[in-house]
């Protein structure tokens, strides 16, 4: 422990290596940083949304990106929206053969190659998604920058389009779209759908992937971002569009409503109750019973009396049950309208393919194989059970008192 | 090239003054032998000679020769 | 290149082990006294020609036959105690002593006349003049071999007041001094306990320094006290000047950055670690005691955290181990991520960042040593120069190296955060300053070098030091590595006082008395019942 | 007599097991390719499978107290057959370390940072095993905690991270793939993390008490078979189906955390988690093989060895494979083929025969 005489070697042999080390780190430090990829934060291209559509001319790939206009976009937004060339954010475009021929022919104009570690959406037109998105997928899930949690979406028209609208309250575009697809819980009439969530569903050999439609609205002078809906898709493919009730129909059997706002008719028909889901219930089991296919749903529902436009008091009991079971048959429409369009489009949405699968490994082989057939005749058992469990500041409504009428 | 030659030298000044003054020929043989071996597989990385990789030879081994394998997929 | 170097550092020790040779007083050492007094005051005068050399010559007894002589160092001795103490019982009160006393002999002086205490009986030229030089009168007496070594020496010593290194809000507001004998006196009134051994050496050929190792005798390992004892026996140097020349020739590990010596100014500090068994090791002229055995834990804890309830101690506590991974890693993590990871920033974040570094010309790591080495510079001249000025400079620093450079384009503003942070975040653990500013600028160029994996390498190869370093037998981690589940309770937390019963294990002694308290002390209110059934 | 001095506790050595099967947690990718959603079965059936083993390696230490596989080996079956196995050992340490140095770069290279050149991660990794190394067992026996504890805390947190995008019907149905890729799987499983616990048996002779030793070894063990366990869990209830498309699905679910939009791109997590438990893992391995070359070589310090054996294994390791997908294909065949002997056969009939010859106490009389 002590060093005597005999470590003097060691103690020289120390003095050397740190020296060594010292002299490589510092040769090393200026010599290995430029070849070990490091990137100085202000040189990135940092992309936030990209878009791809298909070039109407060419036939190649039209890929968008949106990128952070770096010395604009720190400053309020007041600034950034006054002109035109205001815009913290700046699109830029290329076309390729693949996604990845051209996200790297876009260097040619930004003089540096994309960063999408920050992408929050990718877009795609209309027409990708109607050719199939299996093939333009791939780059956006194997890109080591890329993020699984990416949104998909899907335009209503072409890609750039969306990425071109100038939002009112938030920067950029891109970032106004993923805001308002991660808010999807205030009417549940869409959903998140990220890279993950929608590789799985194509590798799932009967689930069709849903993915948000978004498309553009003119109003007066600006365009607003409105998220319509969603799309469908079946073998990769774009098959039918889903309005907002029908997704709505979907969520309640997934289980997937966050929240949400249910119109009933209130018991005198005078007027409506208006309420606000506050939790959902559902449970889904199939059962194959005399080789027919039935789907047992089970939904429970919690709401709150929000609004009411009649004068009649509906916080009593009989009023409630009255108001329960209508919701339970608003709920069931909803349902069944979704369940009629994916019929219509035969394509399993709910993937019930998948919950048989789960539960009948054995017979699902057989199943399979003509999932496309079974899918239409399969038969469903929806139980709804509504419940509203508050009424919010208010016990009776704005109305004079029953007695003094 | 020139990282190699330092890293080796290093491994050198660290371990041979001490071998040699405490006179432990033993372990300096097996040191060298070693240290040969490494410094040609390096050498040979470097100036992009291909290295012979025992798992080749092995798989060749098991799967060609004794026919053991797990079905694929 | 390096054949050269290590001639050099030969050659140096070999020069170190001829000057120390040469300066070995060997030639007076071991001359007895003469019995001629005139002789004696002739050599010492020859040796010492020094002009501060008060010689006394005096006659005394009853017809004044005997001749005496006394010596002392003018500024050293405290001439109204010799006037008082030494040379007026010699002159009147040896008087009253019968006549045919022999005042030749030293021993009836010593025992008859010498109303001091602490007298030495030297009978070496050598050992007289250790004694002169130490601050003593030395009674000479023609024709006696034998002189008498009285200690008159005058301390000019501080008064105690709070140390500056360590101040707190809740504890003794008392502080070491450069007075050895007063910081011992502070630690027998702390613990007064049969127990508490001090040992004196003697270290250094010109400065001839005391240095006192005081323990516990029942508590403290007696192969730590050993160890001690011989490290400290090994030391032949010149001077110790500061109890940091004794923490470089005994300390394990000389090559690592991290010290495995603690030290401290408060008594209470050093006594509750004297408690656990530790030893310290008290050096005369500087307020710095030593204590060892080290480990990593102590720099994290600090006296007030035992005086305080444990919630709070144990947050300040995580809040102290959280600023010394931002001193340390602060820049490294800002530069690996900004350089190398930049997928890990959140968006928002990222947009800032890269605005603010948009009129940057330097790389990231560069602008990070430059303000590091900024904030280095300003420390240092802030600590150096007087406090007022020292005042402006920081002053200036802020202004024109955070302010101007931030606004002329140089430095990002993100980056003077993360240097500001960094620079006070090292501030928060003073027992591991130095090892935190080496170890900022390794991770630092480590991050620029190879980002996240440097910063990870450089992490486990420090882990694998600092569990490999040992201080005085004890392993630096210890209790965190080896594991000790009953040491763990005062690492990262700090559990009730009455909890931690027994003493630390790899420290103290391994006897069944290991416990410093009764276990069962948990604090308990009155309670009637139990009251009445006893 | 022995090259090592340091010695370690049972306690130290539970958990330097646990942190060795730990440091397989990147490894499981490879069986998921193969054993889908049935993964934790097959990590609970290749524990059940090699315990026995594992048990029989600490029985065969304790019969030979103090010494290594090398030691044994020599005595059991004689200078030159056992020369000739213990070179077998060798290779298969050899081999596997260069696989596990392997997977930190192709970690790097993968996923954190693409453009640096695949050999610096592997310098810069043994050089820092090799550091560890010249420290001791007794220090890597001192710190096994901390990594083990740094693991789970990663596995545990990740897993509570990710608990509301789990979703558990997953798992369904239970058993559905055919039985020979469940058999393969086990096969890996029982190999890759727990079969080479077979290098403990150059360490267990420097335990100083033997008593507690196939207890600790066995919790060691649940630990590092439950870290893996969870782990597995944790990537087929998030990811589902794709979890045999990504390259590594625990960097991927990891990246899928989105806690209230704040709690958001924890890949460092992972990062640091897996390059320090493989960082322990290729440490211990390092020092078996050194220990082990050294042993052969009869010297009487196993430092000189470190670092040309740390250069040949950089070496190996870069060039032993073209790419990720020859290192899966290779080591989930030929690679748990050719260890078997090494992992089920050889220590088990080492005990046999020297319970047989009653080996042991002949020669401890010889020394006596």
């Amino acid at each position: 422990m002590i060093p005597n005489k005999g470590s003097e070697a060691s103690l020289i042999k120390k003095i050397t290596s740190s020296i060594m080390i010292f002299i490589l780190c510092f040769f090393m430090l200026f010599a290995l940083t430029g070849c070990l990829g490091a990137r100085e934060i202000n040189d990135l291209e940092i992309v936030i949304g990209m878009g791809v559509d298909k070039d109407e001319d060419t036939g190649n790939i039209l890929l968008t990106a949106q990128v952070v206009k770096k010395d604009t976009a720190g400053r309020t937004s007041g600034d950034a929206s006054g002109g035109g060339d205001g815009k913290a954010f700046w699109n830029v475009s290329s076309t390729g053969d693949s996604i990845f021929d051209a996200v790297r022919q876009v260097t040619h104009k930004t003089g540096n190659r994309l960063f999408i570690s920050h992408n929050q959406a990718v877009i795609f037109g209309n027409d990708i998604a109607q050719e199939g998105l299996q093939e333009y997928i791939d780059f956006f899930l194997r890109a080591h920058e890329m993020r699984p949690t990416a949104l998909i979406l899907v335009a209503e028209d072409r890609a750039s389009d969306i990425l071109d609208a100038k939002p009112e309250t938030e920067k950029f575009p891109a970032m106004n779209i993923a805001k308002l697809v991660d808010t999807y819980g205030f009417t549940s009439h869409f959903y998140e759908v990220n890279m993950k969530d929608f590789a799985s569903c194509l590798m799932s050999p009967t689930t069709a992937p849903l993915v948000p439609l978004v498309s553009i609205v003119q109003e007066k002078d600006c365009m607003d971002i409105y998220v319509s809906g969603m799309v469908a898709f079946k073998k990769g493919k774009m098959i039918g569009k889903l309005n907002h009730d029908e997704v709505r129909g979907l969520l309640w059997v997934l289980g997937k409503v966050k929240s949400g706002v249910l119109i009933v008719p209130s018991p005198d028909e005078q007027g409506k109750a208006v309420l606000e889901i506050v939790r959902v219930k559902s449970k889904v089991t199939p059962e194959i019973k005399d080789g027919s296919i039935v789907m047992h749903i089970k939904i429970k529902e919690e709401s709150s009396l929000s609004e009411q436009t009649t004068a009649e008091n509906l916080a009593t009991d009989k009023a409630f049950e009255k108001i329960q079971e209508a919701t339970a048959e608003v709920i069931r429409q909803e349902i069944m309208a979704a369940i009629d369009k994916s019929r219509e489009l035969n394509a399993d949405i709910f993937g019930f393919g998948e919950m048989l699968h789960k539960k009948y490994s054995s017979k699902w082989k057989t199943l399979k194989d003509n999932w496309d057939e079974i899918y239409p005749t399969i038969e469903l058992d929806i139980d709804v059970e509504t419940k509203i469990i508050k009424t919010d500041l208010l016990k009776k409504p704005v109305s004079q008192s029953e007695e003094e009428k | 090239m020139i990282y190699l030659l330092l890293i080796y030298a290093f491994i050198i000044i660290i371990n041979v003054p001490g071998l040699i003054k405490r006179k432990e020929w033993r372990e300096l043989t097996a040191f060298s032998i070693l240290y040969a071996i490494a410094f040609a597989l390096s050498l040979m990385y470097v100036l992009d000679i291909p290295v012979p990789s025992p798992m080749k030879g092995l798989k060749h081994l098991i799967v060609d020769i004794l026919g053991i394998e797990y079905p694929q997929g | 290149m390096f054949r050269y170097i290590f001639k050099k550092i030969g050659y140096l020790s070999l020069i170190n082990k001829h000057m120390l040779q040469n300066t070995k007083p060997g030639k007076n050492n071991n001359k007895p006294i003469s019995p001629d007094l005139e002789k004696n005051l002739e050599v010492i005068k020859g040796i010492l020609h020094s002009s501060d050399l008060a010689v006394h010559e005096f006659n005394f007894g009853h017809d004044r036959r005997f001749k005496g002589a006394l010596i002392f160092i003018d500024n050293l001795a405290d001439k109204k105690e010799i006037h008082k103490n030494i040379l007026q019982p010699l002159m009147y009160d040896a008087l009253l002593l019968p006549m045919d006393m022999d005042f030749t002999q030293i021993d009836t002086i010593w025992k008859s006349l010498i109303s001091m205490t602490d007298n030495v009986k030297v009978t070496l030229l050598g050992d007289l003049l250790d004694s002169l030089l130490a601050g003593a009168a030395i009674l000479l007496i023609d024709g006696s071999k034998e002189a008498l070594a009285i200690k008159a020496g005058k301390r000019d010593a501080r008064s105690i007041e709070e140390p500056g290194t360590e101040a707190v809000v809740r504890g003794p507001r008392e502080g070491f001094i450069e007075n050895v004998n007063v910081n011992i006196a502070l630690l027998r009134r702390k613990i007064k306990d049969t127990d508490l051994c001090v040992e004196k050496y003697v270290i250094g050929e010109k400065s001839k320094t005391d240095v006192y190792i005081v323990y516990l005798r029942s508590v403290a390992n007696p192969k730590l006290i050993e160890e001690i004892r011989t490290r400290l026996n090994r030391i032949k140097i010149e001077a110790i000047l500061e109890s940091g020349y004794i923490e470089q020739f005994i300390e394990d590990s000389p090559y690592s950055v991290f010290p495995t010596v603690s030290n401290s100014e408060k008594p209470d500090k050093v006594a509750a670690k004297i408690l656990e068994g530790r030893a310290a090791i008290l050096v005369d002229g500087t307020p710095f005691v030593l204590v060892v055995p080290m480990v990593f834990i102590e720099s994290f804890q600090s006296v007030e955290d035992y005086y305080a309830r444990p919630f709070f101690a144990s947050a300040i506590r995580i809040i102290r181990f959280l600023s010394y991974i931002i001193s340390t890693l602060g820049p490294a993590i800002y530069v690996a991520l900004t350089v190398f990871h930049q997928e890990l920033i959140p968006t928002q974040l990222l947009i800032s960042i890269a605005e603010g570094r948009e009129r940057v010309p330097f790389p990231a790591i560069l602008e990070a040593f430059l303000m590091l080495f900024a904030f280095d510079l300003l420390r240092e001249a802030g600590v150096r120069l007087p406090k007022p000025v020292g005042q402006t400079v920081g002053i200036v620093g802020a202004l024109v190296l955070g302010e101007a450079s931030v606004q002329a384009g140089l430095i990002s503003p993100i980056m003077v955060i993360v240097v500001s942070a960094t620079a006070i975040a090292s501030f928060a653990v003073p027992a591991q300053t130095d090892s935190g500013t080496i170890l900022r600028y390794i991770y630092l160029a480590l991050a620029g070098i190879a980002g996240g994996f440097g910063v990870i390498m450089g992490l486990l190869a420090t882990l694998m030091h600092l569990a490999s370093l040992r201080s005085f037998g004890t392993p630096y981690l210890w209790p965190v590595s080896p594991l000790n589940l009953s040491g763990i309770k005062d690492v990262f937390i700090r559990m009730p006082l009455w909890t931690m019963s027994k003493r630390p294990k790899a420290i103290s002694r391994n006897s069944s008395d290991s416990c410093n308290q009764d276990p069962g002390l948990m604090p308990a209110p009155f309670k009637k019942g139990s009251n009445d059934s006893k | 007599m022995s090259i090592e001095r340091g010695k370690i506790n049972s306690q130290q050595l539970l958990f330097l097991i646990a942190g060795f099967v730990q440091g397989s947690i990147l490894l499981i990718d490879f069986t998921v390719g193969i054993t889908e959603h049935q993964t934790w079965m097959v990590i609970l059936a290749g524990l059940a499978i090699s315990a026995p083993v594992i048990l029989s390696y600490v029985a065969l230490a304790k019969r030979f107290p103090g010494m290594n596989l090398v030691q044994i080996n020599d005595m059991v079956y004689g200078r030159f057959l056992g020369k000739a196995v213990s070179m077998y050992y060798i290779f298969f340490f050899v081999m596997t370390l260069s696989f596990n140095i392997r997977d930190v770069g192709e970690l790097y290279v993968t996923f954190l940072m693409q453009d640096t050149p695949f050999i610096f991660f592997l310098v810069v990794f043994a050089a820092t095993c090799a550091y560890a190394v010249t420290k001791g067992i007794e220090v890597l026996g001192r710190v096994s905690h901390l990594f083990v504890v740094t693991g789970l805390f990663v596995i545990i947190s990740t897993f509570i991270l990710l608990i509301d995008q789990m979703d558990f019907s997953n798992f369904l149905p239970l058993f559905e793939l055919p039985f020979i890729r469940i058999f393969q799987g086990i096969h890996i499983v029982s190999i890759i993390p727990f079969g080479e616990t077979v290098a403990f048996l150059m360490i267990m002779g420097r335990l100083n008490k033997t008593e507690h030793a196939v207890k600790r070894t066995f919790f060691g063990l649940s630990i590092g078979a439950l870290s893996l366990l969870v782990v597995a869990v944790r990537n087929t209830a998030v990811l589902g189906r794709t979890q045999t498309i990504w390259t590594s699905p625990s960097f991927q679910s990891i990246r899928l955390i989105n806690i209230g939009t704040v709690l958001t791109r924890m890949d460092f997590l992972i990062g640091i988690a897996q390059t320090v438990l493989i960082f322990f893992k290729c440490s211990l391995f390092l020092y078996v093989l050194v220990v082990a070359v050294s042993q052969l070589f009869g010297l009487k310090s196993y430092l000189p060895l470190v670092l040309p054996l740390a250069g040949i294994e950089v070496i190996v390791a870069a060039t032993v494979f073209q790419s990720p997908v020859d290192h899966a294909m290779i080591t989930q065949n030929a690679g748990i083929i050719y260890s078997v002997p090494l992992v089920f056969i050889f220590p088990p009939l080492s005990l046999l025969i020297a319970k047989i010859r009653g080996l042991p106490k002949f020669e401890r009389g010889k020394e006596t």
